[in-house]
């Protein structure tokens, strides 16, 4: 989170804190779907965790991004308050959307989280447009944008990459590919293994990583928010990743096989985060609990404010469609 | 047979690829998944997967490619994941598919059915719930359409497959699997362009289409009970209108009250009442009266969705004070 | 000084400019060169390019780049070069702008303008003739406005730059060079959401929009030489409608006559029909008519684009006919 | 035009004859349009002739192209008649559309001429429906979309051309880059020096060839046509090119300099024909005399059966909007 967060951990706990934090909310944003405490759709970022905490980490309180359906994680690493952000999930009151709309439709723009619709990839121009203002008010800010390959397919990602590469716009794309849209795969979704190879053609950089290899994503990003902060334009972060649980959580991801689950299971980022710890010479032991501990208790803590947060009242719908009502 | 709305579709799709060949499929996740609500399932296995189709994330894709089958001399079906992720295909339904066979002086034509999963009620939210079908219903070239029951769901597609213009069939969401009747196995046509009166009755008349339709016939059956008479007419097709079918209730009842789950401002209510006010303003008893969600977005959260969607008590309390004015 | 229409937007967009520098421009061709019909002629030279920015073909991205504009505080005013060609970046309005606030919970505004020339009457043909408002003056979040005069081109201008809620600007490109008037230097505003009455009568009345103010005038003038008087109400906003403005005057004439240019069928003035038929039917001593465009697209060839759209005769015809009923 | 064409000329004149009849036809488009004699709006290919001949005239009859509104040589070289061509664009009941539409945004299903709207890059999704069917039914055609520079930067072009890479569909992508889309530079339009070098972000091959080198495009569409009817997929072939008019009759073109426009004009397809007829041995004058007879004459023609057609009466406006109309 960089300048303004309260730093009470050093880096290397406070990214493990973040990435175990990430997967105890989905988690939980899971398990109460299924139990009926939240309603509508829910999409599980459950195995990308190390996209979001990578991506966002080290941004600063004033730069933009624009989470899809998957990026929960990206909320909380940007600032928001978890009571909040699962006040949202469920409907209630004291969401960001006041319950007017469903999950990460809605944004926080004090923490510069601007909301999307459910339209993929119809943000990528929203951030174009953010970071042209940055440009034009020659501040050192980056917006950033999350889309998986799915969305790479619409017109709207070819139409800001464009915008991007001709006025060299601090903006950066960040593709999470896990390799599937809803039960598409990749091979039917685009005839290119790498979406970061259509760059070249709009005139600034691709970079493919693994988006399972916290270190991976936190290095391509120094490098394009460093460049786009010197105005030096856009680049494409293609994280390779993985979501274990279904599409949402109607789908019981039948497209798939099991073998290619354990696969990427192997790859876990948390995992790796946590040999990491240990090979730093870290007493991992000690802080595997002692965050486990600490990000169960905000999230227990988010779940009891959320549920105890009231409804909205029925009339509250006809406010906020306008900031000056004729 | 009996089947529910959802698998009347499915009926419908597999019926029409059997009876001819140049029907094709196409959409997210339609193939092997089946579609996100099963429209399509089974399909795939049936007519293999140069007729079950899935595309990229490309709604605009979708609908143009569906207009470039269709002029080379297929009968394609595509389906919008969501209606609402129509606006990211608009242009192509709107000018390219709608003028086709106008700007080839008559020397092409654009048979094309564009399936979309529409409505509220099932929490949802913003872009879960969209009723696009007033933006279409004012788009000469399109035809558009919107079943409310197990059989005219079945129905109205194979006509729609069968027409030789862009159809866009608005089917709800909400009906899906709530809603289940006798459908005949072999195939068979609803004709577009003519509604179905689902109730006859002097006193009052509801002219509605889609899921409201269920509410309308709720209140008729209270209102029987108060000792009011309705008629419910189920508009079926929205462009065109069967204005005849409309005049005619209106005259008859001299009280027509008009009910959708779309907003009341700039739905389709409002045509519907300007042809009753140019047609039928002799035979009026009462002003034609239009429920319909309220003018906001369709919000998330229970009570919100709840305040903004027309229900039976909603229905029914314009109804009273249309039979007592 | 005394302006065309065309030049008192490009004046509007001038004041508003040096008033704010948060105003900035950005559209296809608009720099250099002005914008296709010059609206933004001489404003490169005054605001420089990081002000009034030329962008790709590409209508998704400039009215998706002028709402994350907006939300990071600016006030962007994007232009379509033809009003037909919104239907390629509808989603990023119907969807993205207008629930912009909303999904924020009131945490964020857009404050941007989209203008769209529209309109026929030029030998536009099929896909620069559109007159599109009715697919926007329905979807809550958006404002729309459609200023007739040259004052109201300038004061509705500078009310949407300044409002805090996206705008859709109609701006009649039949207008653009063909009327003329007074109009003042300094920056103003025409409030959104008030209809101006520019005529005022007792027997008849009309309700317009647009170029076919002036169709409504003509047929004042003329009907007032047969001993009808006629009242005029320019509806200028056309979301949200005035709908006082549009109750009184039709409880005060109790005749009505909406002209439109748009179609007739899903324009706008079903909704206006219906408004007057809920709020004002005991009042009415003939029934609401409505004259637009026939139900056809925007045929090219002279003698079908005058068949197709309203005019003074069609109006006159219409218009006596309800003074006589 | 290949097979079905009656081939009263060897290939070497009929390519020249073609050259030269798109010339004639767009240069006398331009005067009446100039005397008011063509309402509406008008686009001149001049300069841009090698494209549309090259591009068209091995396609076979039953191949489709899909022109756009400065593609006026794409109908003729296609086989459409010049007679109704020049109907067409007076608006006169003879042409395609009867009057109902303006220029080229009629089509002529039986030619293969399937119309576009004035939607830029609309019609490239369309191209591959058409090439889909094509493919589903194991039909040797191919569909030819022709779109600008400019047109590139649509999202249609993106999902079009994503949609063909993945099923390998026999479509040809003909990019007209004659630098400026209306008044705006390629500069402006995007970062990158060629359109082509986006078809590698698609999996297909993006080739670059001179278009005013009426060779350069007929050896480019050679190898992309034989490769799609092989069922090897789509290729975007760009053809550099320059319009010598304005934008639009209306457009001064005051956004480029006269030297830019005489180094085009130096580089002129049917002057470079010419050179070749002669190198080869024929007797050029006497060629270029006989042809430019030819082709005034067929244009004299078309202009007399265009304004002696009849105007179409009001109410035909309201015929043809359905096929069955309700
Ligand atoms: C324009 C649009 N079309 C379709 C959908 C329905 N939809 C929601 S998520 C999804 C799959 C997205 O895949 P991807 O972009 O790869 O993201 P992932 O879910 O894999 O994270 C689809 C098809 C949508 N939300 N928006
Ligand atoms: C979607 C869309 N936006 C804008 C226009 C207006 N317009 C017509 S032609 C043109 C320039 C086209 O440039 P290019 O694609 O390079 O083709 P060229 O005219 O150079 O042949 C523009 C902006 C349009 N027709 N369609
Ligand atoms: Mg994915
Ligand atoms: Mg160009």
């Amino acid at each position: 989170m960089g300048e303004g967060w309260e730093r009470v951990m050093d880096q290397d706990t406070e990214l493990y804190y973040y990435l175990r934090l990430v997967r105890e909310f989905e988690d939980r944003v899971s398990k109460l779907h299924h139990q009926g405490r939240i309603p509508g759709g829910v999409y599980s970022g459950l195995g990308q965790e190390a996209v979001v905490v990578g991506a966002v980490y080290r941004l600063k309180p004033e730069d933009f991004i624009f989470p899809l359906h998957r990026d929960l994680g990206a909320f909380l690493v940007k600032g928001v308050d978890p009571n909040l952000l699962m006040a949202q999930i469920m409907g209630k009151k004291t969401g960001f959307s006041g319950g007017r709309d469903s999950f990460l439709h809605a944004g926080v723009l004090d923490k510069g989280v601007i909301g999307s619709t459910s339209m993929l990839a119809s943000s990528l121009p929203v951030a174009c447009g953010a970071a042209l203002k940055f440009k034009i008010k020659k501040e050192p800010r980056v917006a950033v944008a999350f889309f998986g390959e799915g969305a790479s397919s619409r017109g709207d990602f070819h139409e800001a990459a464009n915008f991007a590469g001709i006025h060299k716009l601090p903006v950066i794309f960040v593709c999470e590919n896990n390799f599937y849209a809803f039960s598409t795969p990749q091979s039917m979704q685009m005839a290119v293994e790498d979406v970061a190879d259509r760059a070249a053609g709009y005139g600034f950089h691709g970079h493919v990583c693994s988006g399972n290899d916290l270190f991976a994503v936190m290095r391509a990003m120094e490098h394009a928010v460093n460049q786009a902060r010197r105005g030096d334009g856009p680049e494409l972060i293609e994280c390779k990743t993985y979501r274990y649980s279904g599409h949402s959580e109607h789908d019981m991801a039948s497209y798939r096989t099991k073998e290619e689950l354990i696969e990427w299971e192997s790859r876990d980022p948390i995992q790796r985060y946590e040999f990491f710890l240990e090979k730093k010479g870290y007493d991992a032991a000690k802080i595997i609990a002692e965050t486990g501990g600490k990000v169960k208790a905000v999230v227990d803590e988010a779940v009891k404010f959320a549920e105890s947060s009231p409804e909205p009242e029925g009339p509250e719908a006809m406010t906020e469609i306008y900031a000056t009502p004729v | 047979m009996e089947l529910t709305y959802i698998k009347a579709i499915n009926n419908a799709l597999r019926q029409a690829m059997r009876l001819d060949g140049d029907v094709v499929l196409l959409g997210e996740d339609i193939a092997a998944l089946g579609g996100a609500f099963l429209a399509t399932e089974g399909l795939l296995e049936e007519f293999g997967p140069e007729r079950v189709i899935d595309t990229p994330i490309s709604e605009s894709l979708i609908n143009g490619a569906a207009v470039g089958l269709a002029v080379a001399g297929m009968r394609p079906v595509a389906e919008m994941q969501f209606a609402d992720f129509i606006a990211c295909g608009f242009d192509e339904l709107v000018n390219m598919a709608s003028t086709l066979r106008y700007r080839h002086g008559g020397g092409a034509k654009c048979p094309m059915v564009v399936r979309c999963p529409s409505g509220s009620g099932v929490r949802g939210g913003l872009f879960h719930s969209q009723n696009p079908e007033a933006w279409f219903a004012r788009v000469p070239g399109l035809k558009v359409v919107a079943p409310a029951t197990a059989f005219d769901a079945k129905g109205l597609l194979i006509a729609a497959i069968q027409d030789d213009d862009p159809v866009i069939y608005f089917e709800h969401k909400f009906l899906y699997r709530r809603i289940k009747e006798e459908v005949p196995e072999d195939s068979y046509i609803v004709p577009i362009g003519k509604a179905a009166l689902r109730r006859a009755g002097g006193d009052i008349c509801f002219i509605t289409y889609g899921s409201a339709l269920y509410l309308c016939l709720a209140a008729a059956e209270e209102l029987e009970k108060e000792g009011v008479s309705s008629e419910v007419l189920d508009l079926r097709t929205l462009l065109p209108l069967d204005r005849r079918a409309i005049i005619e209730c209106a005259k008859k009842t001299g009280k027509v009250l008009i009910v959708h789950e779309d907003r009341v401002t700039g739905g389709l209510g409002g045509e519907v009442s300007a042809i009753i006010m140019e047609n039928a303003f002799e035979y009026l008893d009462a002003p034609v009266m239009r429920v319909g969600a309220k003018d906001t977005p369709n919000a998330f959260a229970g009570p919100m969705e709840e305040y903004i969607l027309p229900n039976k008590d909603k229905v029914l309390a314009a109804a009273r004070k249309l039979a007592e004015y």
